[in-house]
């Protein structure tokens, strides 16, 4: 087992530990969040435990239909995305139990094994035949490839400023004080990754790729019960395992699970309450803005560093 | 040996027989003129053997029993011996090929051919001042008699053109002669040349003899009655006219600016130059068959006369290289001219009658390829000393011109061949069994000449490289099926490869894993065809055969010989597409004009060097070097279409055939990045005005693979998309080879087999379906995942591979790059290469999702899965990339070793299955555990919770309560990333386009205008010869003063 | 000396003459002409550079022994080019007579603008 | 099951001709061969609906009820009126989100139909449409005297006056228009009716196909759509 170093099966216990706890935390956090935003708007929200049972809803949904292969997969590998990325990126800093499997990889896995739940999942919406689902995609890729750019320019700087690409590494040099973390320490590369942060959350501005209401809900129009459990789940989980790299990256990371709690959803928050705020972008709109803001911070962030 | 002098009297002889003979025996005097001239062959030949072994020594012939200056004299040397051979078998062929006019008109005729080679020869040998005038008057009758031989009436005109313009000669020379006499006191030349003049007033004379000799060449722009006989003259004496005129009319100019003293080889030069430059250029406006190689023959005949220039300056090579050039010319010309008599219509399209005879085709290409120069003819080697000579001798702007105007010339005769070859005939071959044995023995002609010209080359002889012979060999193969050819080609090549893998370090090795190897494989889909699929083996093999030695090349004449030869090869395969033939055209080109800058810069690097060793490129030092690097990178760009250059690339990947799309863009592709590596890896970083040329090819390299993705978005036809993706690629392997490190250096590799491994499956995969659904729009398919699931399953593993996302290879490209771009201190390019990334997103979910996902339309829907044959290979390529995504080090560990070897160097360290670097970690196996523990379990999971869907069809899809029209109007695919074009579209501004558009019209509109200038009127065309003799007569006076 | 310049310049006179006219008349008679006058200039040029006063047509006869001839006579050379020279341009004056005629019979015209159908 | 409003039955001799794009049709393939399309036929799934039986449990199917009543996603599909009165459901006034009932724009993720309103004949079509796109179980709502018995279209040519003819209706609202307060008892009655377990409208329909089918082929004259959309 040279590939897997010091490989004991009770990793794979931990590991679930792991997405048990970040599912959970995902689907109260999300809960909450929009309960929040009823409150802000005068509503009274959705109970916090609703996601609950929209998941068991639609696992509970007796008749279902499928396009073909492709769009059987697709949530697969949405969730697979969702959970491989979790599974390669380390947690909890300096504890044993949920380091995962981050030694398959270092920040590159995780930042290319984003796609991974994109890419299928654009296969099988494109599988269902539906012409929203495509225009959806056509959309979200196109937003995604200047969305991303801010964020690869600032990873850059910062595996400069570090000289690793160890996602372990970056979270290590950033312990013992709350100034050692990349946002204070390298503030322009920590301003270009949250552009692209708040870029790829799927919220207002850049939600256009769903844009509901519009092309009613862009990819996943033709998808229902367990296919739409599965995404429910990969929902509240993604976001969670990306704002996970960002802490990781940029905020020091975290060393127990309260201070995970804590860190994620104030990271989140930022997305939440840029989106109550702003009306959605069109996708040129959202495009320039990314030229126009993020990239020159991320070029000044990797020039300076 | 029998005297040479029986050459005129066999001539003059056989002329006077004939007349003798009744006036209606036609057939007795036609095998009189066939039986003189044969004899007149025979002992030129004689003569040329007996020279070559050493059995005679060269001779002079005394006449009248009296020494010169008394009486005349003639020589009879190498040259004169060839030259004549030249000339009389020419007359004999010609003879032969003419025999129904020669019949029709009479024994008179063939007096008069006989007496024209007669004079041919005799201005060859002769040494005498006057008995050159005299022989050159008697072909100017001749000539005027023979061209009454075409039934064309506007021949008549011709000829009385040629008569004014040869009177005018005739005067001018005659005065030279005689004040050359007069200040010599001898018409011997070798007395003249005894005491060569300078040039002064007082040798006013000898210009006036050299400018009529020079006239009699035809230069440009003097020369508009010249086309008219080309234009309208009987094929057969037009080959004469080209082929042996000009070659005895060369050498009396060459003997003349001998004697005169090399104070006057820069006329020859200029005129030569000027002639070479202006006859392409003209030529390029021509749609008249006769009437462009009349304009060919000129700019040949020219070059020629420049070679005469340089006559000084290359010495012993100068026997070489102009002979090379004349000899070719001849050859070629006279073939061309023969075969255009087959042809019935007069426009270039209607040469596409010969593809009915693929014989003459292989003639056809012979002969342009010996006239451009190409390996193995003897215009080759020719040029490549021609070439070094001129960089030796710092006569660079010389060097420019003339790979300029070489350029020009190829773009003419390559857009003549892609028409022929690609238009549908309008008329059918003239046949005669008799004329397509001539042509065919001009051919094989060229090709032992190409083999002559090898052994005296002292670079070694292309024509015995083993990989070569090969690829020949499949030209008589042909008639075999085409399934015998195919496994013949793949075992050939896998041949090669165990016989010469053993010599090769792992870089190389691994370009000739992909070359050979990769080849054989992707020969796997040519099963497909069934029949004799005629044409196709030979150029493939010819690719491939320069692909084997180029990498085992290290001279760099072997370098420069193998990539004409691949790009040559190249050209056949990508012109057989269907609707190739612009796009042939501007691969050859560019191919070309990247060739002439290796050209360039391997000559600059030599500086006369005889044989350059591609590793002597490291010890260059001084202003020489950055300017090599330039040249030779910009060679190398070419082929792998860096931004800029790249205009060639999509239309000659997407057009060409399904087969065909994987080798020119899977392989060829490579044979840049390899000469690149090579460059790289001799000269390093080199400073031009202070600026790094690596960084330079840096920033292109992040250029192409940006706007190269960009375009690729933007394109509707999925052959075109794969192939701007290939620039992309190739931009990231640019990139990452000029990083100059260890790992950029091993990026460039990785992506030299990643790109071969998916562009090929990706190019199968799509060709297969193109072959099924009869297009390459991808709008028009649709669905097809369910009709074509292993089409499919390629495309999608294919494109995970190549987007880099984890777990294939492709991140494995993409982990190695940003270590590599930790250790640079380039930081701004990466910009570019940032943003290239996820734009590669953007096509190749187009790609897939037009294709094979959406909804399928009504006329595929019962389309097959691809062939077989195309689909094998893909399938062996989705095992590798799996394979080498899970174990990269079986291919890499060793060339990172060696890389490291050069740097130095070992930033990665291959601990079991696990690469490390400084800055971090790649677990391929581990990596593939996580993922698909994940997804098995999560597809159990789904499997578990909705095995019971109901599987629905294509229409079963909620659409606002009502239900979708057609399937057509429901494929969301056409303008896919319209948003996308919305915001970047200005990126898609056809900028490079624009400006090779630009360049082309600018030179077609020169042409165009400048050929104005031949008004068809004769006393216009004298005038302008004496203008032109009075307008280089001040230019070098002025020059000399 | 004189008789050998006045020789040449008048066999000058006539080449451009001769030159003049066949450049600037259209009718290819006159061309031809133009052109005949023109190389006689040519030879009377050739005979005016062999010629030296004083001596004897280069014959060797009874007047003049083989022994004295180099004092005696002219360069003999010239005046066999010239001798030649004639005789080509006979030939190529009948050939240019000979196109011409079937010129004539071809398009019934004889100005040499008319036969322009080959060009650019 | 009450037999359709017999005003505008369809007159059976007039045959209403197939849309262009639904006749069978020859189509060249690229090879050039020619090969019969029937868009119905290949466009559309042709299987009829199943009748889903319980899960195995009692208690297991309870629960389902139990997550199934609180997470009801209503398609947005306005009809009428009534659509006008769903608009305040979402306001902070009624937040009828705090109940587990959110809109959703596609059938497939929603499980309740409501119909607010009157629907002519047109519409109908298009509501037989959505509901049968849902996923199974799934409720229709009929809100307003003119789903019950046409209301104040009771009379009009081409509407029709007993939603429950044509989808097997769960729950009606009573009212001209119900004002968003009763809408929301509705839903909670409807709530209770699932979790009783008899919220099975779907699997009513699946029973009666044939029977719903002939009458809403009653009313509906051109059928251009295949029995059942999935």
């Amino acid at each position: 087992m040279t590939a897997f170093p010091n490989f004991e099966w009770v990793q794979i216990a931990y590991a679930l530990l792991t997405l048990f706890i970040v599912i959970n935390y995902g689907m109260v956090m999300t809960a909450v969040v929009r309960k929040i935003g009823a409150r802000v708007g005068g509503r009274y929200g959705i109970p916090v435990w609703q996601n609950y049972v929209d998941l068991l809803k639609n696992i509970a949904l007796r008749s279902k239909i499928s396009h073909g292969v492709m769009y059987y997969l697709g949530p697969v590998f949405r969730l697979t995305g969702g959970v491989g990325l979790l599974m390669f990126v380390p947690t909890i800093y300096g504890s044993e139990w949920h380091q995962n499997f981050s030694y398959a990889g270092d920040l590159i896995l995780a930042l290319y094994f984003v796609f991974f739940g994109t890419l299928g999942m654009a296969l099988g919406a494109g599988e269902s035949g539906h012409p929203h689902s495509a225009i959806g995609v056509s959309r979200g890729l196109a937003q995604v490839t200047m969305a991303e750019l801010p964020l690869a320019l600032g990873v850059f700087a910062l595996s400069l400023q570090y000289q690793t690409l160890d996602i372990t590494e970056i979270v290590a040099a950033q312990q013992g004080s709350i100034f050692n973390w990349t946002v204070f320490t390298n503030p322009l590369a920590t301003v270009a990754a949250m552009v692209a942060f708040v870029g790829t959350m799927m919220r207002s501005p850049f939600d256009v790729a769903m844009a509901p209401q519009e092309i009613p809900i862009g990819p996943p129009t033709e998808y229902h019960s367990s296919y739409l459990a599965l995404m429910q789940t990969n929902r509240v989980l993604f976001p969670v395992a990306k704002t996970v790299i960002y802490m990781n990256l940029f905020f020091g990371g975290a060393t127990s699970w309260a201070e995970f709690a804590i860190k994620v959803f104030c990271l989140y928050m930022i997305s939440v309450v840029i989106g109550v705020v702003h009306p959605r972008f069109r996708v040129e709109q959202s495009i320039r803005f990314f030229l126009k803001w993020g990239l020159p911070i991320g070029v000044l962030s990797i020039l300076v560093v | 040996m029998v005297s040479p002098l029986l050459i005129l009297a066999a001539g003059l002889g056989a002329a006077f027989i004939l007349g003798l003979l009744r006036g209606t025996s036609e057939r007795p005097a036609f095998y009189v003129t066939i039986a003189a001239l044969a004899a007149m062959s025979f002992v030129a030949l004689s003569w040329v053997v007996g020279l070559v072994l050493g059995q005679t020594q060269p001779v002079e012939i005394l006449t009248a029993g009296a020494r010169p200056p008394f009486a005349i004299n003639l020589f009879m040397g190498g040259a004169e011996a060839a030259l004549i051979s030249v000339v009389t078998l020419t007359g004999l062929l010609s003879a032969f090929y003419m025999r129904a006019d020669l019949m029709r008109l009479g024994r008179r005729a063939m007096a008069v051919l006989l007496v024209l080679i007669m004079a041919l020869s005799g201005l060859i040998l002769t040494r005498d001042l006057f008995n050159l005038f005299v022989f050159i008057e008697l072909i100017v009758i001749a000539t005027a008699g023979l061209v009454l031989l075409s039934k064309d009436t506007r021949a008549l005109a011709a000829g009385f053109k040629y008569l004014i313009v040869s009177q005018v000669i005739s005067i001018l020379l005659l005065v030279g002669v005689i004040f050359t006499y007069h200040a010599h006191g001898s018409l011997n030349i070798d007395d003249i040349a005894a005491t060569p003049m300078a040039f002064t007033g007082a040798s006013l004379a000898t210009f006036l003899v050299l400018i009529a000799l020079v006239l009699e060449l035809k230069p440009f722009p003097a020369n508009g009655w010249a086309l008219d006989i080309y234009e309208s003259a009987h094929p057969g004496f037009s080959a004469l006219f080209s082929a042996a005129s000009g070659t005895a009319a060369l050498f009396a100019a060459d003997k003349l600016f001998t004697a005169a003293g090399p104070a006057w080889l820069p006329l020859a030069t200029g005129v030569g130059i000027v002639t070479f430059v202006g006859a392409n250029l003209l030529a390029l406006s021509q749609s008249h068959d006769r009437r462009l190689l009349g304009y060919s023959s000129v700019g040949q005949i020219g070059l020629v006369l420049l070679v005469v220039g340089q006559k000084a300056l290359l010495g012993a090579d100068f026997a070489y290289v102009a002979g090379g050039i004349v000899i070719s010319h001849a050859v070629a010309k006279a073939g061309l001219f023969w075969l255009s008599g087959m042809v019935k219509g007069r426009t270039l399209s209607d040469w596409a009658a010969l593809c009915q005879n693929p014989a003459l085709v292989v003639a056809f290409a012979t002969f342009i390829a010996m006239l451009t120069g190409l390996p193995p003819f003897p215009a080759f080697y020719a040029k490549w000393v021609l070439v070094h000579e001129f960089a030796a001798t710092g006569q660079l702007p010389m060097l420019a011109i003339f790979l300029i105007a070489a350029l020009i010339e190829a773009g003419v005769l390559f857009r003549w061949f892609g028409k022929a070859i690609k238009h549908d005939a309008q008329r059918s071959l003239t046949y005669h069994l008799s004329r397509e044995t001539i042509v065919l023995i001009a051919m094989l002609a060229g090709w032992g000449l190409g083999w002559v010209w090898g052994a005296l080359s002292d670079q070694g002889n292309v024509m015995t490289a083993l990989p070569l012979l090969f690829a020949l060999l499949f030209l008589p193969m042909d008639i075999l099926p085409a399934r015998v050819k195919n496994a013949i080609a793949m075992a050939g090549l896998v041949v090669w490869f165990v016989i010469s893998y053993q010599d090769l370090d792992p870089l190389r090795l691994v370009f000739m894993i992909i070359m050979m190897l990769g080849g054989a494989v992707l020969f796997l889909a040519s099963f497909h065809h069934q029949g004799r699929r005629m044409g196709f083996y030979a150029p493939a093999m010819i690719m491939y055969a320069g692909m084997a030695l180029l990498l085992e090349a290290f001279t760099a004449f072997q370098f420069f010989a193998a990539w004409e030869m691949l790009t040559i090869g190249s050209y056949f395969l990508i012109l057989r597409g269907k609707e190739s033939e612009p796009h042939a055209l501007s691969y050859i080109l560019f191919s070309l004009g990247g060739a002439f800058a290796l050209l360039a810069g391997f000559a600059l690097a030599a500086q006369g060097q005889r044989i350059f060793w591609i590793e002597d490129l490291s010890e260059l030092t001084g202003t020489l070097a950055p300017w090599v690097f330039v040249l030779l990178a910009l060679g190398f760009l070419t082929k792998t279409a860096a931004m800029g250059l790249h205009i060639w690339l999509p239309g000659a990947h997407a057009e060409a055939e399904t087969d065909v799309s994987p080798m020119v863009s899977g392989i060829l592709l490579k044979a840049g990045l390899f000469g690149l590596f090579v460059l790289v890896m001799e000269m390093g970083h080199q400073r031009l005005y202070g600026v790094d040329l690596t960084h330079l090819l840096v920033w292109l390299g992040a250029l192409s693979a940006f706007i190269g993705a960009v375009l690729a978005a933007f394109q509707e036809d999925a052959k075109r998309l794969l192939a701007y993706s290939s620039i992309s690629q190739m931009g990231y392997a640019v990139f990452g080879l000029a990083l100059m490190n260890h790992l950029g250096w091993l990026l460039a590799m990785m992506f030299a087999i990643n790109h071969f491994v998916y562009k090929s499956m990706l190019f199968l995969a799509v060709g297969g379906v193109k072959e099924r659904t009869h297009t390459r729009l991808m709008y028009q398919m649709g669905g097809l995942i369910t009709l074509m699931p292993l089409s499919f399953v390629s495309v999608l593993v294919g494109i995970i591979a190549m987007s880099g996302v984890p777990p294939l290879s492709g991140f494995g490209g993409r982990w190695i790059f940003y270590n590599a771009i930790m250790s640079t201190d380039l930081r701004l390019p990466m910009v570019l290469v940032f943003m290239a990334g996820p734009v590669g997103f953007l096509y190749l979910f187009r790609l897939i999702h037009t294709i094979f996902l959406g909804q399928p339309k009504d006329n595929l829907r019962q389309v097959k899965e691809a062939p077989f044959w195309i689909i094998l290979p893909q399938m062996l390529f989705v095992a590798f990339l799996i394979a080498f995504a899970a174990l990269p080090g079986m291919i890499l560990q060793r060339v990172d070793r060696y890389i490291g070897t050069l740097f130095g160097d070992q930033p990665l360290v291959w601990s079991g299955r696990i690469v490390n670097s400084a800055y971090g970690t790649w677990n391929p196996v581990a990596i593939w555990g996580v993922i698909i523990v994940v997804f098995v379990t999560v597809l159990g999971l789904l499997i578990w919770m909705n095995h019971n869907a109901q599987r629905v069809k294509q229409f079963n899809i909620v659409f606002s309560a009502e239900r979708p029209f057609k399937p057509q109007t429901t494929h969301f695919a056409w303008n896919f990333f319209a948003p996308y074009r919305k915001a970047m579209g200005f990126l898609e501004t056809p900028v490079s386009t624009s400006f090779w558009t630009g360049v082309t019209n600018a030179l077609h509109g020169t042409a165009e205008f400048s050929r104005k200038l031949y008004t068809g009127n004769g006393q216009t065309y004298a005038v302008h010869l004496l203008l032109f003799v009075i307008a280089v007569y001040l230019i070098s006076m002025g020059a000399s003063s | 000396m004189m008789l050998s310049q006045i020789a040449m310049a008048l066999g000058f006179s006539l080449i451009l003459l001769g030159l003049y006219g066949a450049l600037t008349n259209r009718d290819i008679i006159r061309m031809i002409v133009s052109f005949t006058i023109a190389s006689t200039g040519v030879n009377v040029v050739l005979v005016s550079v062999g010629y030296l006063p004083g001596r004897s047509a280069p014959i060797l006869d009874e007047a003049v022994p083989v022994a004295e001839a180099a004092t005696r006579i002219t360069d003999p050379v010239p005046q066999a080019l010239v001798l030649t020279a004639i005789v080509i341009g006979l030939g190529v004056t009948a050939l240019m007579l000979a196109y011409a005629y079937r010129l004539f019979r071809a398009r019934g015209s004889l100005d040499i603008s008319d036969f322009t159908e080959l060009k650019w | 099951m009450k037999d359709v409003d017999d005003k505008f039955l369809k007159n059976p001799d007039t045959e209403v001709p197939l849309r262009e794009e639904l006749r069978p049709r020859k189509v060249t393939t690229p090879d050039g061969q020619e090969i019969d399309i029937d868009p119905l036929r290949d466009y559309f799934c042709e299987a009829k609906p199943k009748v889903h039986p319980k899960a195995y449990s009692k208690i297991v199917e309870d629960f389902y009820n139990w997550a199934r009543a609180n997470s009801l996603w209503i398609l947005g599909f306005g009809t009428g009126c009534g659509a006008i009165e769903m608009r305040p459901l979402m306001t902070p006034r009624f937040d009828a989100y705090r109940y587990g009932i959110q809109w959703r724009p596609t059938p497939r993720q929603a499980n309740l139909l409501v119909i607010s309103g009157y629907l002519s004949v047109k519409t109908l079509k298009r509501a037989i449409r959505a509901y049968e796109q849902m996923p199974q179980p799934k409720y229709v709502m009929g809100l307003g005297s003119c789903t019950i018995n046409g209301g104040m279209y009771w009379d009009s040519y081409n509407t029709i006056k007993r939603l429950d003819d044509y989808l097997p209706v769960d729950m009606y609202v009573a009212g001209c228009m119900p004002r968003p307060e009763a809408l929301l008892h509705g839903f909670m009655e409807l709530k209770r009716v699932i979790k009783e377990g008899k919220g099975e409208g779907a699997n009513l329909y699946a029973e009666n196909f044939d029977q719903y089918k002939a009458n809403q082929k009653a009313v509906i004259r051109d059928w251009d759509m295949p029995d059942y959309n999935w």
